[in-house]
């Protein structure tokens, strides 16, 4: 079994705290806005200077509420607007809990490959290096292996680096992974995977956390999970 | 009396000229300053430097400049998402130069123009392609990258509500780097939706004091 | 459900220890957290270092304390008051030290600390005694005095209003430095003339968001 | 004859163009604000972040409403307030138009020393050194002399610099001097002033404008000159 998209961003969600401000790429980190735990109070922070939202219904839109992703959002009570320098202060200063990012690769130290893919696209960077700089809990959310299969944690980042030695938790398709000083270590696995099985879609060495468990999906919620046939989700 | 209101868009940047350096405020469409981007399309100028956070959208302000050919340079964050392709096109045939810059930085050398200082030391991009050629140095056991200050000619920016005075609000994700341009530019215009009479902004809520804006536009709807 | 809300001052500054680096707001009176320092000079920690505009006022707030003898080293721009008499006996005699810095520059060096900023160079103090010793760059044909960011670990601010979340509001002059360091420490705790139910402050209107404040108390009239 | 405190700013307030942002320092620059031209609207700015204001009344006064100098003052409609960052983003970044500085010593090149007389005194700053470094038009206001009868205007300061080569023009209760780059030049003298006279009070050559003059004194106000015996305003 393999999470799908919105079983991974649900994943995401479930670990972070309360009052946690949090700031959500695109891609499948944006999804994980949708499983936030009611019963916690997290804070949703936008680079363009929002700080306590949630994605907007569709009769909800307002023409000068969008996030980064120019996805519409509403403001929660208690929310606040700001200038771009004070959302970068936000980011960079450290006063964000958390951010989670997909990636293109993420190397065993830690090292954040997430912006560029070739040198013959348009390049475009965004607050991507902002928020892998700065922000305490850089976390990362993506498949596990590219769409023809070649593992995306690795042992050296092939494609330019967004920030060195950012990365300290990986969330998969697959598997939970911490990224420590002594290296890559496996918290998590979907049901159904062995340590092992992720092993072999991994390209840096993994120690099995003593603790490692099988993660346990919830009743509420459907899609989360893809009992797939050819192998993880792409 | 001080009076800032200019007529319209067209009046406001009659004076800009080829080769300028203009920020444009806004962060996709929210607080973009399209009528006046659109003004600055119809004088045609050109060889001009744009500072922005994107390339522009569609055929539209920014977009539509680029679309004319009238941008020589552009310094921005993120320029690559589909609705850019008129910025695109012309990258790509090597008719429009680009200095990318983190969008944190880009704030930050914006800010520092608008406040007098030289430049500044920022952990973004250390270890990266974007810190090539540029100083690091080491400052209490971290390191920084050294990034300059930026300044403009020309400032469009883009408000939710100006006064004769040019005191500027913004609403919501309007704001953005519009208060930042306003400061780091000789020439500060704002489009706005709608001119309210001095005195009925509170001064605690002032956004964008009138010191740093020099007319303000009523956009037309 | 998030809640900052503290009994009082003292509870408040319960865990602050001897020895600690400490951001006070205000400028004279306006924006003081006099009643979160009364509670500091109640604990009695000692050896402490101040980054303040000024040198305290009378027996009151920052003055009790310098009288007290809690502080080691002031860092501020403005010490040299009638009213500073608590910090001016101690100086003279040598028990306080001094770090003279620019009002621009202190501001400004807050600001670098809450951003994350290594540090800046500021054309203020340029060929005066203030820069000696210190690094002069010359950008763009202008010369610089390099600064580093200050970053404390707490900062005792003051507001109009605030919410169980952290979100704060200013009354006119109470603004001043307190925006800024609360940015810039570990531990940010707010005095409060009125706390406000979680959405009654306008998001556009928030000074201060509440991600940069840890603890939020009732002044008590 | 020669002007008194009020005096000196009734003249530098005459100066001040319509639109202008100012900054006043203490002493005698900021008794200016209470000669402002009424047909003209100034921006009085403060460093402790608001721009807009009058002096107050005594039945006006707030509590949060004080300038610079812990003066009570009343905003305008169309003040702004802003915190300390921004403040000084307006004076750095020389967004305001004019400060009006007292001064212990101007040199002939335009240095300026305001900021300290002694090494026994505990020194003190404040936004001197941001103002001088930063504002457009650098005015001095003091008298011409000191009260032992020493020139002000010197080729060099003797006290410690509060910025180099930044005063562009000089106030005294004898004369308007303007900092040129050619030296300074004496644009006016007091009625019963000569060129001569304020040459001999001065410690610095003086270039006599071609269009020198003496200045007016308006008969609406009392007290701004004094028909002195003993010599100029101390």
């Amino acid at each position: 079994m393999s999470l799908t998209r919105e079983g991974i961003a649900y994943r995401v969600a479930q670990d972070l705290p309360e009052g946690a401000y949090v700031n959500l790429g695109i891609g499948i980190p944006s999804l994980v806005g949708r499983f936030l735990p009611a019963d916690k109070e997290i804070f949703l922070h936008s680079e363009n200077g929002l700080l306590g939202f949630r994605s907007a219904d569709h009769d909800e839109r307002d023409p000068h509420l969008v996030n980064a992703n120019k996805d519409p959002v509403v403001l929660l009570p208690g929310a606040a607007v700001f200038d771009h320098a004070w959302s970068f202060t936000m980011i960079r200063g450290g006063h964000l809990t958390h951010t989670v990012l997909g990636a293109l690769e993420v190397a065993a130290n830690g090292d954040l490959a997430n912006w560029r893919v070739s040198a013959q696209q348009v390049p475009g960077v965004g607050g991507a290096m902002d928020l892998a700089a700065g922000v305490r809990n850089v976390w990362v959310a993506m498949t596990h292996v590219t769409p023809q299969g070649r593992p995306k944690i690795v042992e050296r980042c092939h494609f330019p680096l967004t920030a060195p030695r950012c990365v300290k938790r990986i969330y998969t398709d697959l598997a939970v992974i911490d990224v420590t000083p002594e290296g890559l270590v496996l918290r998590e696995v979907c049901p159904g995977m062995t340590p092992q099985a992720v092993q072999e879609l991994t390209g840096a060495p993994l120690t099995v956390a003593s603790d490692c468990r099988t993660m346990t999906l919830p009743q509420e919620f459907e899609g989360l999970a893809l009992v797939a046939e050819g192998g993880p989700a792409a | 009396m001080v009076n800032k209101i200019v007529a319209d868009c067209d009046a406001a940047v009659a004076d800009l000229k080829d080769g300028m350096t203009i920020m444009v405020g806004g962060f996709g469409d929210p607080g973009a300053p399209n009528q006046l981007l659109d003004a600055v399309r119809r004088r045609g100028i050109r060889d001009l430097v744009i500072i922005a956070n994107g390339a522009g959208s569609e055929d539209i302000g920014l977009g539509g400049m680029m679309k004319d050919g009238l941008v020589r340079k552009l310094i921005c964050s993120f320029p690559n998402y589909p609705q850019a392709w008129a910025f695109r096109e012309r990258y790509l045939k090597g008719e429009v130069e680009l200095e990318l810059v983190p969008q944190g930085t880009l704030a930050e050398r914006i800010r520092a123009g608008g406040a007098g200082l030289g430049g500044f030391y920022t952990p973004t991009a250390v270890g990266t392609d974007l810190a090539q050629g540029k100083e690091v140095r080491t400052i209490n056991g971290r390191q920084y990258v050294f990034e300059t200050a930026l300044y403009a000619d020309v400032a469009l920016i883009k408000a939710a509500k100006g006064d004769r005075l040019g005191n500027l609000r913004y609403r919501y994700a309007m704001r953005n780097f519009n208060p930042l341009m306003a400061s780091a530019a000789a020439l500060v215009i704002a489009e706005v939706d709608e001119v309210v009479p001095v005195g009925s902004l509170p001064p605690d809520d002032v956004h964008t004091p009138g010191i740093f804006v020099d007319r303000v536009v009523l956009y037309q709807a």
